[in-house]
């Protein structure tokens, strides 16, 4: 029982509600859960002595990475969420099975 | 099996029922506003996972970054799209076999590809200062640093053109 | 849209909160009650205001929450009982009320006033307008959020107010002027106070000055915002600051000249741009205005009765109408009184300045913001008093 | 455990701190904004009306709480803490005397910032779970004006990290020396004006503006959860003016022992003078001005600050 473990079960909640939610906002909120378990098992995983061996990752490097991981993932939130809002209040829908239209319809 | 009861190990145990607990609640809620408050409980969490790697800088990061931005900007989008006048906002889910399999086998996968490589114990690590963090970011890595610098602005534009776009 | 109502109504979960059937009522497309009971309506107004944002697509005044029927109610008065009821017209300068009905009622008697009361008239009602004037002023400091401009301001009013209240009593209801003059002279020393009080008016309209309208935020919260046009005011009937604000030279004290105005020099402050910056500014050298107007009339002030003489107790006009106007704080107020000769009046009409220039609001509000929005109407200085009667 | 139990005591004591702080905080506006006004302001509770807040927390606590009957219950009882709880976590950062912080960390500057920046999200839970439209434009005007103004205030707060080389509050008050408060006045500045609109006091009071929004995010709010969304303001204005006063200022560094605590403390009440001082005598900005200010005029000053700074670094 390690941290592996809890990783893999927040990136798996975060899969189950990708795919079951509905609305869009609960689905990007899920892909935030895999964003973070993701990136708590890559900073977990590169500070172990059994990869540093091998890799050489020294704390230093592990962490900024890390803050660049999370300085890309937050922007891609933030891009997401204002595609979403635009899409929403241009089309008001708001359900991943309501947007289907790759266009405008006519 | 047995953790030794210490700081380290309560910590660990708190984040990881914390944690969990909070993402279930993300992910099978059907309030929208508890959504967010757990969202916001789970960036919290990862901080502290981050913490418990030693890694502060990074924590806090994550406090500013996450809990500070990306979820208010989470609560924008809800407050913009989902206004209701009477009763409660309500967040619908299909809940299907399919995605319990592949959530579940996916997650099963990862932990077995990487079980036997991971020992149980966490290891002691150095304290990485900030000024070890600038130098690498500005070191080595910068030219990491410069591409998502770039993708930064790049997000940046975007946004104004998402929504300066849809103003005209 | 069609398409979303029916997945909507299929599903029907999305209902209540969805986007689709409510998109209406998002962020963008609010609709808010601004009143009847707000900080920023200076009374009782309601605003339901279309809000997309912060802008204001559409602001449409509700009036009549301090409809009291006061016309109707000086049916069943007798001439001299329905002054009592004018104080209650424009709560914030009783005065005018009082005397431009006075004026109607004496013109369809044809009473000729003492030439003191008449002073004495001009003299509370410049002093009426400074107190008016702040009101509006520390108004406008309250709606942009400058707290202590607003204190300033209510202190000097305060000012008139005592002058008044040892004057007459009162400190809002006045029922001082009545039809043949005034009810008292005027108290020992008075005038020496009221020369003391406009020496330091004075000072304390250019701190004002520099204290609010000097000050950058002000300048920005208040120059653009809610411009009028000028042949717009003239065309909607405003008067007042507010019609002087985009430069209509309009002061019936200039250009119908009654009572002894025109044995007076003075100037009327007109403003260039018509926004909220220049109808504040137009109000503060308004009180610059009214102090010279003051000092005036006290140094030529003659003595003599104040009130004329031989007065019947009840009084009775022929049958017969008239009308008269003056410039009150607000801007034309005007009151057309019809007597079918007997003790109580046929018909009294107020033609309100402040009605006039709200009408302007939704004009002027659409397209800024909501914070701009209490500070137009603030501009707009209505009395709801005199707005609904 | 001794550190989960000294964590406890320092809780109680910031805790502690905060309230004395907001119920100071509040006696001493009201005095300062008396003044300002020609008034005296508090005077018949204690002497000089010192126990005028007390008296007004008594009834706060004691008039009915007040929960609308749409409003979403848990969330709206939960907004204030979510407010307080980051405000009154930032006060542990503080180096309080020298090589004093009650929380010494590596990343205190870092805290500071991020942590207070938190309260935005308790202002929407409550603007929104109120269910009133008042409210939720408040509470939409809080986060946009927060996130905005965090932005030049850690900038500014960066060209100080730049000169001390560290992150660590007391590495930075090690390292202070008084030219730095040459270097970094327009960065102080920046910091100042950034600090008022983070605790949304006048003039940046926009998503609590009375004349147009009653009392915006908070309109519903009644009794002690109401004081708590105030304790928060007044708490964070002493937080920030304690942050100031000691790493821009110098703090304790001007003299040593006691009399460098004396100094500190004056300092900070200077700057809190001052935040009362602006509050009562400038107008409101509009919602739109706030923001172009605050990404035209503070976000490129900070910016030129922090460059003159990284220039100027070596020979400091």
């Amino acid at each position: 029982m390690n941290f592996v473990l809890v990783a893999s079960i927040l990136f798996g909640l975060g899969l189950y509600g990708v795919l079951s939610r509905r609305d869009v906002i609960a689905v990007l909120a899920s892909v935030e859960l895999m964003l973070g378990a993701a990136t708590v098992m890559l900073v977990g995983l590169a500070g172990l002595p059994s990869l540093s061996s091998q890799g050489g990752a020294d704390p230093g490097t592990i962490e900024a990475t890390g803050l660049l991981l999370l300085v890309m993932a937050a922007a891609a939130a933030a891009v997401g969420l204002a595609l979403l809002v635009a899409i929403a209040r241009s089309t008001g829908r708001t359900r991943t099975d309501e947007l289907t239209d790759v266009r405008d319809r006519p | 099996m047995i953790a030794e009861f210490s700081a380290s190990s309560i910590a660990f145990w708190l984040l990881s029922a914390v944690s969990i607990g909070s993402a279930a609640v993300v992910v099978f809620t059907r309030d929208v506003m508890r959504l967010a408050i757990s969202l916001g409980v789970f960036f919290l969490t990862v901080a502290g996972w981050y913490l418990y790697f030693t890694h502060a800088f990074l924590a806090v990061a994550q406090v500013f970054l996450y809990a500070g931005g990306v979820l208010v900007l989470v609560l924008f989008a809800i407050m913009f799209l989902r206004r209701s006048k009477a009763g409660e906002p309500i967040l619908e889910s299909r809940h299907s076999t399919d995605s319990v399999v592949i959530a579940v086998g996916l997650g099963f996968l990862v932990v077995m590809s990487l079980r036997d490589r991971v020992p149980i114990a966490l290891p002691q690590q150095a304290f990485p200062t900030t000024t070890e963090l600038a130098d690498i970011l500005l070191g080595p890595m910068l030219p990491h640093l410069a591409a998502v610098s770039l993708l930064l602005l790049v997000a940046c534009v975007s946004v104004l053109v998402v929504f300066g776009g849809e103003r005209e | 849209m069609d398409a979303t109502e029916t997945t909507s109504s299929q599903t029907g979960v999305l209902g209540g909160a969805g986007v689709s059937s409510e998109s209406a009522d998002t962020a963008e497309g609010l609709v808010i009650n601004v009143g009847p009971s707000h900080p920023s309506t200076h009374g009782v107004c309601r605003v339901i205001v279309h809000l997309d944002g912060e802008i204001v697509r559409k602001a449409e005044p509700v009036i009549g929450y301090l409809h009291r029927g006061i016309e109707k109610m000086c049916e069943n008065r007798t001439w001299l009982q329905c002054v009592p009821l004018t104080d209650r017209l424009d709560y914030v300068g009783s005065m005018y009320s009082n005397w431009a009905y006075c004026r109607a009622v004496e013109r369809l008697s044809e009473i000729r006033v003492p030439e003191r009361a008449e002073y004495i008239r001009v003299l509370v009602c410049e002093l009426q307008r400074i107190a008016s004037h702040m009101m509006a002023l520390g108004a406008s400091g309250a709606d942009t959020g400058a707290a202590t401009m607003f204190i300033y301001a209510f202190d000097e009013r305060e000012r008139v107010i005592e002058l008044f209240e040892e004057l007459c009593g009162a400190r809002l209801t006045y029922n001082y002027v009545r039809p043949g003059g005034v009810s008292v002279d005027l108290p020992e020393g008075w005038t020496d106070r009221v020369l003391e009080f406009a020496r330091k008016h004075r000072i304390a309209l250019a701190e004002m000055d520099r204290l609010f309208l000097g000050n950058a935020i002000a300048r920005a919260r208040l120059k653009g915002i809610g411009v009028l046009d000028p042949d717009v005011a003239v065309a909607w009937g405003a008067s007042g600051p507010v019609a002087r604000g985009s430069g209509v030279n309009w002061d019936l004290r200039k250009h119908d000249p009654y009572s002894v105005y025109p044995r007076f020099d003075f100037d009327v402050p007109l403003g260039s741009r018509g926004d909220c910056f220049d109808r504040a500014r137009c109000r503060l050298f308004e009180a610059f205005e009214s102090c010279r107007i003051i000092e005036q009339a006290i140094s030529q002030m003659p003595e003599g009765p104040v009130m004329t003489a031989g007065l019947p107790r009840l009084l009775k006009p022929a049958a017969g109408d008239a009308y008269d106007h003056i410039e009150s704080a607000r801007g034309s107020l005007g009151v057309y009184v019809v007597s079918d000769g007997s003790v109580r009046p046929y018909r009294v009409k107020f033609r309100s300045p402040a009605f006039c220039n709200l009408a302007l609001l939704p004009l002027l509000a659409e397209g800024h913001t909501l914070s701009d929005l209490v500070v137009i109407l603030g501009s707009l200085d209505p009395v709801f008093g005199e707005v609904d009667r | 455990m001794s550190g989960f139990v000294g964590g406890l005591i320092w809780g109680l004591a910031a805790g502690t701190l905060i309230a004395i702080a907001a119920l100071f905080g509040v006696w001493w506006e009201r005095k300062v904004a008396g003044r300002i006004q020609m008034r005296i302001g508090p005077q018949t509770t204690g002497p000089a009306g010192i126990l005028q807040t007390i008296a007004d927390t008594l009834k706060l606590i004691l008039k009915e709480d007040i929960t609308p009957d749409q409003a979403d219950v848990r969330v709206f009882r939960l907004a204030p803490l979510v407010v307080f709880v980051p405000v009154a976590m930032s006060f542990s950062v503080i180096p309080f005397a020298a090589g004093f912080a009650p929380l010494d960390t590596s990343v205190g500057m870092l805290f500071f910032l991020a942590v207070p920046a938190l309260s935005v999200i308790g202002i929407l839970l409550g603007g929104w779970s109120s269910r009133n439209t008042y409210a939720t434009i408040g509470a939409i005007r809080a986060a946009a004006q927060m996130i905005s103004y965090e932005l030049p205030r850690a900038l500014a707060v960066l060209s100080l990290v730049v000169l001390a080389g560290s992150i660590r509050p007391l590495d930075v008050m090690a390292a202070w020396s008084p030219w730095w408060i040459i270097a970094t006045a327009p960065g102080f500045i920046v910091y100042f004006i950034a600090s008022i609109a983070e605790v949304n006091r006048g003039p940046f009071d926009i998503p609590e503006a009375e004349s147009e929004l009653v009392a915006g995010y908070f309109a519903d709010y009644s009794g002690i959860r109401w004081s708590i969304f105030m304790m928060a303001e007044y708490g964070g204005m002493v937080a920030a003016s304690l942050f100031g006063a000691a790493v821009f200022l110098g703090g304790w560094n001007w003299l040593p022992g006691i009399g460098g605590i004396l100094v500190f403390v004056a300092l900070t009440l200077a700057l809190v003078t001052a935040m009362v001082w602006v509050k009562w005598t400038y107008p409101r900005l509009r919602a739109d001005q706030l923001m172009s200010f605050a990404w035209k005029i503070m976000t490129p000053a900070a910016i030129v600050q922090l460059v003159v700074v990284a220039v100027i670094a070596p020979w400091l």
